[in-house]
């Protein structure tokens, strides 16, 4: 297992309950497994996951993109700025 | 180019005395302002978070994307954080360029593209005191 | 609505504020200002001369015609005569909307028309001191 | 015939001399017949005057309307404001 973080904004962070989750997930985990993770582990979060954009240590990736140790995912809902 | 996020007001006047320029023949700011009516509801008052360093991030790349297309001479973003009463400015853009079209197309793609991509979010309070993220695409 | 010629310098700031309303979520402003350089000729003043009663008349008709067409709430269009330097403001126009697309589609919109039917004409000074009208159609 | 005035504006009161010319005209011309009155009496206004538009008593108009005694006519070349 690997160990990264994962962050939470706006609806998103209210429904995880906070910021920053820490979790363990299998070598060679992509964002798209990561979010079906997320989503068991807090199926209110179902709808914003499936509409969200992800960022791996600040940069936008796609959700076939490959995680690694301590990698940072910031989970970023629908976004409504402007 | 200056583009920042920002917990202050935004000054609009100093971002259009920082795009006039002799080499531009127009100048168009575009303020977003807290409505206090949409439809039926009413708003008390927003409140911006973003995600600031991918946020800074990509209005840059926004702003010299448009930079090459457009002409543009001079250009500024700011984009307020924090809670916002109805009628202030939670976003300014100002743009300059040789001619007026492509100043009004630059600064109106600017403004599309970071209400598509830019990570900032806006929670909305109602006077009944029910607050409420946005999230547009649910 | 405020709707003036003027031989005073343009106060782009208060024309902001004077549109701001709680029943908008937009504001643009557009100013067009003397360049200094169009392809190889340079500018050193422009004159502008309008057939005044005329040219308020027509402003306000413009003016009438957008706000219903296009939902504004508050609008405001200054037009400076007399000679001014580059980078000085030669017009301004102001409108806010509850949305931003009609912001933008106004503004650009009342310029163009501006620009085709209002009795205002500019005269060019170059640095040698040869002054021309432009009249753009011959 | 009848007394109308014509008010000329920028390239075209360079050309003319003057902001304002007081002209006698047969009763029943219409802004299209000034306008060629005014080509002979100026031969250079012509190409201002063959894309200006009119204006009379502070009222644009067709080059079809028909003129009276005091009439102000507002000779307006190709506009170039904003």
């Amino acid at each position: 297992m690997i160990k990264i973080s994962v962050v939470f904004f706006a609806g998103a962070r209210d429904i995880v309950g906070r910021n920053r989750l820490e979790i363990e997930i299998p070598p060679q985990t992509n964002i798209a497994e990561l979010r079906e993770i997320l989503i068991v582990k807090f199926p209110r979060l179902e709808d914003l996951a499936r509409r969200a954009a992800f960022a791996v240590n600040e940069i936008f990736v796609l959700t076939d993109t490959l995680l690694v140790e301590n990698d940072e995912v910031a989970f970023l809902p629908a976004v409504s700025g402007g | 180019m200056r583009i920042k996020l920002t917990n202050e007001p935004i000054v609009h006047h100093d971002m259009v005395e920082n795009c006039r320029c002799k080499s531009a023949g127009a100048i168009v700011l575009f303020l977003g302002t807290v409505r206090e009516i949409t439809g039926n509801e009413q708003t008390l008052s927003l409140e911006y978070e973003a995600f600031a360093p991918l946020a800074e991030k990509t209005l840059i790349e926004i702003a010299e994307q448009a930079k090459s297309k457009w002409g543009i001479q001079k250009l500024e973003i700011i984009h307020r954080l924090g809670i916002l009463q109805p009628g202030e400015t939670s976003i300014a853009v100002c743009v300059s360029t040789p001619h007026r079209a492509d100043a009004f197309a630059a600064c109106q793609q600017i403004m599309d593209k970071i209400k598509e991509v830019v990570p900032i979010w806006k929670k909305e309070t109602s006077p009944k005191g029910v607050s409420n993220w946005i999230h547009p695409k649910i």
